[in-house]
């Protein structure tokens, strides 16, 4: 298969030493087997996340978003844009609908880029990296560099919000996606198909600012995953693994539970299934230990 | 007619053969049939045994035919001999289907087929085949009362068949209610706007039509007759009275609006609330520029008041819902918006009903800043130059006002159906309501109304019923409805009354038993003048002369025999249904004696319902006693009660009478007939006492045709009554 | 064959349902040729798989059994099952319709005795209780099947199975060597009775059809409650065949929703206000009380004088009704569900449990499914407007989402729409 | 305009309604709501809702301008989208949420001290400062944002993830001294102050 090229969008989280670093060295250990070719977008700024809204306004989260677009057309011309953040994701690609489909905004956008001297000339794509997984491979294709099946341990696929909604992946419902199920297997693993916190919001957004509302979010993910037999949570969003990782501590200080549930993202159970070590496969960054995968990159 | 040759066709298929002793029922129609020819086949609804009887009846000259096989219901198409009498005699789905395998049961089940036989044979020979009213009439001429949307439509459907169409309107031009519309709610996709109302266009093709011809500022003075010849009489304005001779009615005589000064609470009165009527008249004085008050007053704030004086649970105002409203609020609210779109448009509803593509409609409406709030509104009154509606929003859950420049009440239509005809004769003079068709009929003056003075027909299946024969409604009189309704609706009238044209011309009944060329025929010379008949017929078909005798207008009876179950002395009769082969029936029964602990249960069964129910208990496979036998008839309503007392004479045990639910949601295709049924039946206690037999010894039934397991319960509990309660002491009498 | 039966004054209504049948009845009892015919083994439709009409409560199956038997005695009226319409060609007046006739496996020496039936092994989801009971693959579809006769599943012909039907037919009525046929006949008028069918539940999600098992649709319920349906009347549960006392219906499962149906389809509300007497009948004489329905609803639309039906279930006490659209359902350990959502009269949250669902599912045109001809004119959710060439109409739910009423109405007018186009056609004819 | 509330006179008009649809991002789908009430059920965060997005949006078209703007109701808005994919009328809720938020914010309605609101405020400085978030700073200015004292405390509560996330190499300590940054750092706040400039003018801001 030839080798595939796209314009990288990390996101902030996905950065060295950020809070998804593990993330990201997954998904360059993944795409090295896989033969992708990731360039990240030359100076790529933050998406503006959905929390953005209240100061920044609409104009401006569009032009920030629309400065990546134009970035990517100028320096990578006809690849498309891949985002690993779901937010990255979901906020660059409602940029690029409102603008494609508003001409006063895109007058208004194109005239803020022109203080930087950009131009988006809507051109480009907007991809998710499972949407790449799914699409331009298939799961056909994803299974056939497995080296170590991930035999025995159970994944609960936890898809959270902004991967799955508004926009979804592979035409999958928004209620019951399946495809992290179905990577799972493709990998030799056991999908937990009857969890049922699957597109639950993990309350994210409001971590810092309604912390208790979020944690109840967290503990109900984490609580279905232990109830159905989940050994982990595997999950495409960086928001998600975080804060479905992180707060898991602070539950079991304030609630007496004892969680200690890894969350994986997908592309660590692909690098570990494609032979990748521990670090390739960023396993040294879980701070709750997935123990079963670190096993398997030793057989 | 040739002379009368019977014959007998004894199937032995469907494992007929197997379980019957058929060479015994063959003696048994020879010898107590008298059937003339007997023969018995394999397979008798085989190409092959159908050419067998059809041989019969070209080379022999059979004229009557028993077909002793599966139901009546089963194989019409093999078993189709249109030139002769024919009776079914029911042994698969009636006997060897429902009674119990195996040899313990041999006994009683070829008795079953015996006297199913018999009765077969014996009704045979009451029969004739019916050779079709001889008062035929043919004329085709289609009258159509009212001229707004629903009566013009009908006209100018009718007139596009090619059919003559006489066309009369009260008022002194077409279009009635439309008429006076500024636009209509949108017909066709994509639903959007409010769309001209055709109204003119509509008028021009009535009135240049070569088939109609037009009667303005006129009315019904009289209308008599019956389907193919009506007679009407029709009163213009100036005093002058036309004559026209017609073969059907279609009565499209409308609404009103609910008059607004019954809504003094909403505001009715006040100078700045106004009716969707009155709004109309604004619209059409701004001709599309924005709409101003009634004193010239701009308006920058309307409040839609929905429901107004609608689905009242007071009893005070409409207790219905007239179903156009939401939209015409809609619409209304549009032409404000589409003139101005600065002008503020609230509709205040309980409930938004808009079916079907209307929902694009109010999406429309939204989209044009049209604002809807859930509210019931419970005061409008005067606030200086606007009005004040109090309310309650039911979303925010407070009792609040907003001030409007206009209020509309969408108010309801009130049908235009002329007089109650079930009302006592003193209440109908004092309601005033002044009659549409002036029918000379004996029961009464117009059509029957269903429910809230609408003249909707009862049926689901069969919307175009009314109870009388040739005359159909159409649009808003029957039910309240929009113009596309309004439209469709009378599009189908059309069709109805072209049908009642045709079937009138042919001597063939109407529906339900659309060509049916049996009639009633009276022996009048019988007759006591008793007007049983003319008062109970469900559908007023029968009048009396000026000696009280009955005149049965045949093209208006539907040939439910309602008639010939209520007449005490018995003159009227079909040529294939009648007392006497119902009665033959019931006496071709071989009675067991007293001791033989073998009952013999009547049932007389609605051949619509019950007795599909029983054939469909055979089909099932539910079990049910041998000791019953079941005679389908037209209707409960006729059943004459002499049946009944000749199966007690002659020793029957028990009576079932299985017909359909009645009361208030009544269930009968002819109307009334299952009620008059259980009326009648009410008053044979004293029959049975004068007999000195148990109550218990006749019992109704109401089953409805999904009944298939049920009836076999029925059966078998009241079997097991009777076995308790014990034989009748009237055997041997008979 | 072709050539005997049609000429252009002929009327072809495709589709046998209730609005189907009556727009062939209508045009045939007015003395006119017309041609039924029915994708299905049977006609009837969708009315015949109702247990009751609304406001009534009376047998849909009771209207069929008229229909039917005018429809036997009328020499006018032709009826072919199984028959599809795969193109036409020409023009209002004179149409060429191209059928396809598929084999029935079985011919007219059929007497419904039932022996075939009894003879094959194997069963399948039962189409008439939609799959929620088991059906012979030789199989009547149901007890007031017209034509009654047999149908073999095209599955079993060339298996043992099919053999063994063979034999056990004492009439010769199994034809194994039916083939499927391809027919053109004339036409002067097409009307479409094509119908109308559920929604596909499964697609709206939250409600989680089709993952928990005690979700079901309206049209599911209506076999539930009806006596000759899988449970035998009694409103049996699907998880574990116990009665279903507390009883949850969603109106707009489908419809007033731009992810599914933009349209209203009318006759939902009319309808679970409808099954909320089948719940009341059910446990009428229940010692332990009576069973509850639960209305959740964003306008109820009893239109017209179904307002007085409206009425007497607001007065029944153990009727609830809730202005919401249910946002989500989840199902419990014991296989009840709990419905989320909020009641927006004043705001009222709500987390209810139910017993079973009752998804008062849309109505999508049947035609949906079916190739059109070009000139056709659908509106936004594929209801037929009509032929451009004014030639062929649409009647019933076809049409436009109707109760049985309207479609009826809606059918007869269609009929002398038809009526009118022949009538030209016959007029030209007899100029010329 | 607060005066309004409590008259008939404007009540149900539109003058709310048209200002919402002018100022507030997705404004003009406000009219569009049916009053089914699905995004009221579909919040992860409901419970806490003093109104829901389907009462907003009759409270707005009831023209109660006050009451909307200062609710913080849109403030629990954790964008998950679950009422957008559900709303029957297509409304994207979430960004209505987002825009009425927004727009309570820069006109200085919104509630005082809501949680949310100072985050999102901080979020979005910390991002213009540098082009990507410094997820740090973020968190330390967000622990300080009620003092030194309290911020110390917040800290110190948080320290055991804190410190885990560092040995994770998923914090890094020393981005308190710079951290990510973009090369055209100037180019970027000059498309975001453009951007500002451009929207403030069309809604009328003027902080």
């Amino acid at each position: 298969m030839a080798k595939k090229e796209y314009a990288f969008y990390p996101g902030c989280s996905s950065q060295l030493k950020a809070s998804a670093s593990n993330y990201l060295t997954s998904v360059n250990s993944m795409c090295k087997t896989l033969d992708v070719k990731l360039t990240e977008i030359p100076d790529w700024n933050c998406c503006g996340a959905s929390i953005g809204y209240a100061e920044g306004g609409e104009l401006p989260r569009v032009a920030i978003n629309a400065r990546n677009f134009a970035l990517a057309e100028t320096h990578l011309p006809g690849q498309d844009i891949v985002a690993t953040c779901a937010a990255c994701w979901l906020g660059a690609r409602e940029s690029k609908e409102r603008l494609d489909n508003n001409s006063v905004l895109m007058r208004d956008t194109n005239e803020a880029l022109a203080a930087a001297g950009l131009h988006y000339k809507a051109e480009v794509n907007i991809r998710h990296m499972v949407e790449v997984l799914i699409e331009d491979f298939g799961f056909d294709e994803l299974k056939k560099p497995v080296k170590k099946s991930l035999e025995g341990v159970k994944f609960a696929g936890y898809v959270g919000c902004q991967t799955n909604r508004p926009f979804g992946i592979d035409g999958e419902s928004f209620e019951n996606p399946k495809y992290l199920d179905k990577l799972v297997e493709t990998l030799g693993g056991e999908a937990v198909d009857s969890y049922d916190q699957k597109v639950t919001c993990c309350g994210g957004a409001l971590a810092f600012s309604e912390p208790e509302k979020s944690q109840k979010q967290i503990r109900d993910i984490v609580e279905s995953a232990y109830d159905h037999g989940a050994e982990m949570i595997v999950t495409p969003c960086p928001l998600c693994q975080a804060n479905v990782e992180v707060y898991q501590s602070e539950i079991n200080k304030k609630q007496g539970t004892k969680f200690n549930m890894p969350v994986l993202y997908y592309s660590q159970l692909m690098a570990v299934a494609y032979g990748g070590s521990m670090k390739d496969a960023g396993l040294d960054g879980q701070l709750i230990r997935a123990e079963k995968l670190n096993a398997i990159t030793q057989k | 007619m040739a002379e009368m040759k019977t014959a007998a066709y004894l199937c032995a298929g469907c494992g007929l053969g197997e379980r019957l002793d058929l060479g015994q029922m063959e003696k048994i129609a020879q010898k107590e049939g008298k059937m003339a020819l007997v023969r018995r086949h394999d397979f008798l609804c085989s190409s092959e045994g159908v050419a067998l009887i059809r041989d019969d009846i070209e080379k022999e000259a059979v004229s009557h035919v028993v077909i002793a096989a599966c139901s009546r219901r089963a194989k019409t198409e093999a078993f189709d001999f249109p030139t002769v009498a024919m009776s079914r005699a029911n042994l698969r789905e009636g006997v060897i289907w429902i009674v119990a395998e195996g040899a313990e049961h041999d006994e009683v089940r070829q008795e079953m087929a015996n006297d199913y036989l018999r009765m077969g044979c014996a009704e045979l020979k009451k029969m004739k085949l019916p050779e079709g009213n001889p008062n035929k009439a043919g004329n085709k001429t289609v009258l159509v009362v009212g001229a707004g949307i629903s009566g013009m439509t009908a006209a100018l459907e009718t007139a596009k068949t090619g059919y003559e169409v006489v066309l009369v309107e009260k008022s002194g031009e077409l279009g009635g209610w439309a008429a006076k519309l500024w636009k209509r709610v949108p017909s066709r996709a994509p639903y959007d706007k409010p769309q001209d109302t055709g109204v003119a266009e509509l008028a021009a093709q009535v009135t240049s039509h070569q088939k109609i011809r037009v009667h303005l500022n006129s009315t019904l003075a009289e209308t008599a007759g019956a389907p193919g010849r009506f007679k009407v009489k029709i009163a213009k304005e100036s005093g002058a009275v036309a004559e026209e001779e017609v073969g059907a009615i279609i009565q499209a005589s409308g609404f009103e609006s609910y008059d607004i000064a019954k809504l003094p609470e909403l505001g009715g009165g006040l100078p700045h609330v106004t009716d969707q009527a009155g709004l109309e008249v604004l619209a059409k004085t701004a001709n599309g520029k924005p709409i101003k008050r009634a004193d010239g007053g701009e308006i920058k704030s309307v409040a839609f008041v929905q429901c107004a004086g609608q689905r009242d649970d007071t009893g005070t105002h409409l207790p219905y819902c007239s179903g156009h409203c939401c939209a015409t609020s809609i619409k209304q609210a549009m032409y404000f918006k589409d003139a101005n779109p600065e002008v503020d448009t609230v509709v205040l509803y309980t409930d938004l009903r808009v079916p079907g593509m209307g929902e694009d409609f109010y999406r429309s409406a939204q989209e044009k800043g049209v604002i809807f709030t859930k509210a019931k509104v419970s005061k409008v009154e005067s606030a200086g130059a606007a009005s004040r509606v109090n309310f309650r929003d039911l979303i925010l859950d407070e009792e609040v006002a907003m001030e409007a420049d206009l209020v509309v009440l969408a108010t309801g239509q009130v049908p235009n159906s002329g007089v109650n005809i079930d009302l006592p004769d003193e209440d109908e003079t004092k309601s005033k309501q002044v009659s549409i068709l002036n029918l000379n009929y004996r029961q009464g003056k117009d059509l029957p109304q269903l429910t809230h003075g609408l003249t909707d027909s009862h049926f689901i299946c069969f919307p175009y019923e009314t109870r009388r024969t040739g005359i159909y409604a159409a649009g808003p009189v029957r039910r309240p409805m929009d113009i596309l309704q309004a439209t469709e609706d009378a599009t189908g009238a059309a069709m109805k009354a072209i049908q009642a044209v045709e079937n009138a011309d042919a001597g063939r009944a109407s529906h339900p038993r659309v060509g049916d060329l049996s009639y009633p025929i009276v022996r009048l010379e019988g007759c006591t003048q008793c007007k049983r008949c003319t008062v109970e017929c469900p559908f007023g078909a029968i009048d009396e002369d000026e000696r009280r005798f009955p005149v049965f207008n045949e093209s208006r009876c539907r040939r439910c025999g309602t008639c010939m179950g209520a007449c005490p002395v018995r003159v009227i009769s079909f040529e294939n249904y009648s007392v006497d082969t119902v009665g033959n029936q019931i006496k071709a029964v071989d009675m067991p004696d007293e001791f033989s602990e073998k009952p013999r249960i009547l049932i007389l069964a609605c051949e619509n319902d019950a007795y599909p129910a029983l054939d469909m208990a055979g089909l099932s496979r539910h079990v049910y006693s041998a000791f019953v036998r079941a005679i389908p008839v037209r209707c409960l309503g006729s059943v004459n009660s002499i049946w009944i007392t000749d199966a007690l004479n002659s020793g029957y045990d028990g009576v079932m009478m299985m017909g359909c639910k009645h009361g208030e949601n009544y269930q009968c295709h002819f109307v009334k007939g299952s009620e008059l049924a259980n009326y009648r039946m009410s008053k044979i206690d004293d029959t049975l006492k004068q007999l000195g037999l148990e109550v218990e010894r006749v019992a109704s039934y109401e089953v409805a045709i999904t009944d298939n397991a049920r009836v076999a319960t029925l059966i078998n509990d009241y079997v097991a009554k009777i076995v308790e309660i014990g034989m009748s002491p009237m055997k041997g009498f008979g | 064959m072709t050539a005997s039966i049609a000429t252009s004054q002929t009327i072809l209504v495709v589709g046998g349902g209730i609005g189907g049948m009556t727009a062939a009845l209508e045009a045939a009892e007015c003395g006119k040729q017309v041609i039924l015919v029915e994708r299905n083994p049977t006609l009837g439709g969708r009315t015949a798989l109702l247990y009751r009409y609304f406001p009534k409560m009376c047998h849909p199956t009771c209207g069929l059994e008229i229909n039917l038997k005018r429809l036997k005695g009328n020499r006018k009226l032709r009826v072919m099952t199984q028959a599809e319409v795969t193109a036409v060609s020409g023009s209002a007046g004179d149409y060429t319709v191209t059928l396809k006739l598929r084999p029935r496996y079985v011919n007219k020496n059929c007497t419904a005795c039932g022996d075939c039936g009894k003879s094959v092994a194997g069963e399948m989801a039962n189409p008439y209780d939609y799959g929620l009971s088991k059906i012979k693959l030789a199989y009547l579809p149901h007890a007031m099947a017209y034509p009654q006769r047999y149908v073999l599943d095209p599955a079993i012909i060339g298996t043992p199975n099919a053999e063994k039907a063979k034999a056990a037919c004492k009439v010769g009525a199994i034809d194994l060597d039916m083939k499927e046929e391809t027919v053109e006949i004339k036409v002067g008028s097409v009307v479409w009775a094509t119908g109308w069918k559920p929604y596909d539940a499964a697609k709206i999600q939250p409600y989680g059809y089709g993952r928990f098992a005690n979700v079901v649709t309206s049209v599911e319920f209506e076999r539930l409650a009806d006596p000759r349906g899988p449970t035998g009347g009694k409103l049996l549960r699907p998880s574990d065949g116990q009665p279903a006392k507390n009883i949850a219906f969603i109106q707009c499962a489908g419809s007033r929703d731009e992810n599914h149906l933009r349209h209203c389809s009318r006759i939902c509300c009319m309808a679970s206000l409808k099954q909320t007497h089948y719940v009341r009948e059910a446990y009428a004489d229940d010692a332990a009380g009576p069973g509850k329905s639960t209305i959740y609803y964003i306008d109820i639309r009893a239109i017209d004088r179904f307002e007085d039906f409206y009425k007497k279930v607001q007065e029944d006490p153990t009727v609830q009704f809730v202005k919401s659209k249910v946002a989500s359902i989840k199902q419990n350990a014991s296989a009840n569900l709990i419905l989320h959502g909020v009641d927006t009269e004043g705001y009222h949250r709500y987390a209810q449990e139910h017993d079973l669902v009752v998804l008062a599912i849309g109505m999508e045109p049947e035609a949906n499914g079916i190739k059109l001809p070009a000139d056709m004119l659908v509106d936004s959710s594929g209801f037929i407007e009509g032929s451009k060439d004014g030639g062929q109409f649409a009647a019933g739910s076809a049409a436009s989402p109707t109760d049985v009423n309207r479609s009826v109405q809606s059918a007869t007018a269609a009929a002398l729409r038809a009526i009118q186009v022949v009538h030209r056609t016959a007029a030209v004819e007899e100029a010329t | 305009m607060s005066d309004h509330n409590n008259q008939a006179v404007a009540r149900y008009r539109n003058d709310f309604l048209k200002e919402v649809e002018e100022h507030v991002e997705e404004g003009e789908w406000v009219k569009m709501c049916m009053q089914c009430g699905v995004c009221a059920g579909s919040c992860p965060l409901g419970a806490h809702w003093e109104h829901t997005p389907q009462k907003l949006f009759m409270m707005i078209r009831a023209g109660k301008r006050e009451e909307v703007l200062r609710s913080d109701a849109m403030w629990m808005c954790t964008s998950c989208y679950n009422c957008v994919v559900r709303c029957p009328r297509h409304l994207p809720i979430t960004h209505i949420m987002h825009g009425l938020a927004s727009y309570a914010h820069r006109l200085g309605l919104a509630p005082k001290n809501q949680p949310t609101r100072e985050f999102a405020k901080i979020f979005w400085d910390n991002l213009v400062n540098k082009g990507r978030v410094n997820e740090l700073k973020l968190t330390l200015a967000l622990y300080f944002k009620d003092g030194l004292v309290q911020g110390i405390k917040n800290a110190l509560a948080m320290q055991s993830i804190g410190l885990g996330m560092v040995k994770a190499k998923r914090l890094n300590p020393m981005e308190i001294f710079g951290g990510h940054g973009l090369r055209d750092l100037k180019g970027f706040q000059a498309i975001v102050a453009k951007a500002r400039e451009i929207e403030d003018k069309k809604k009328g801001y003027t902080n």
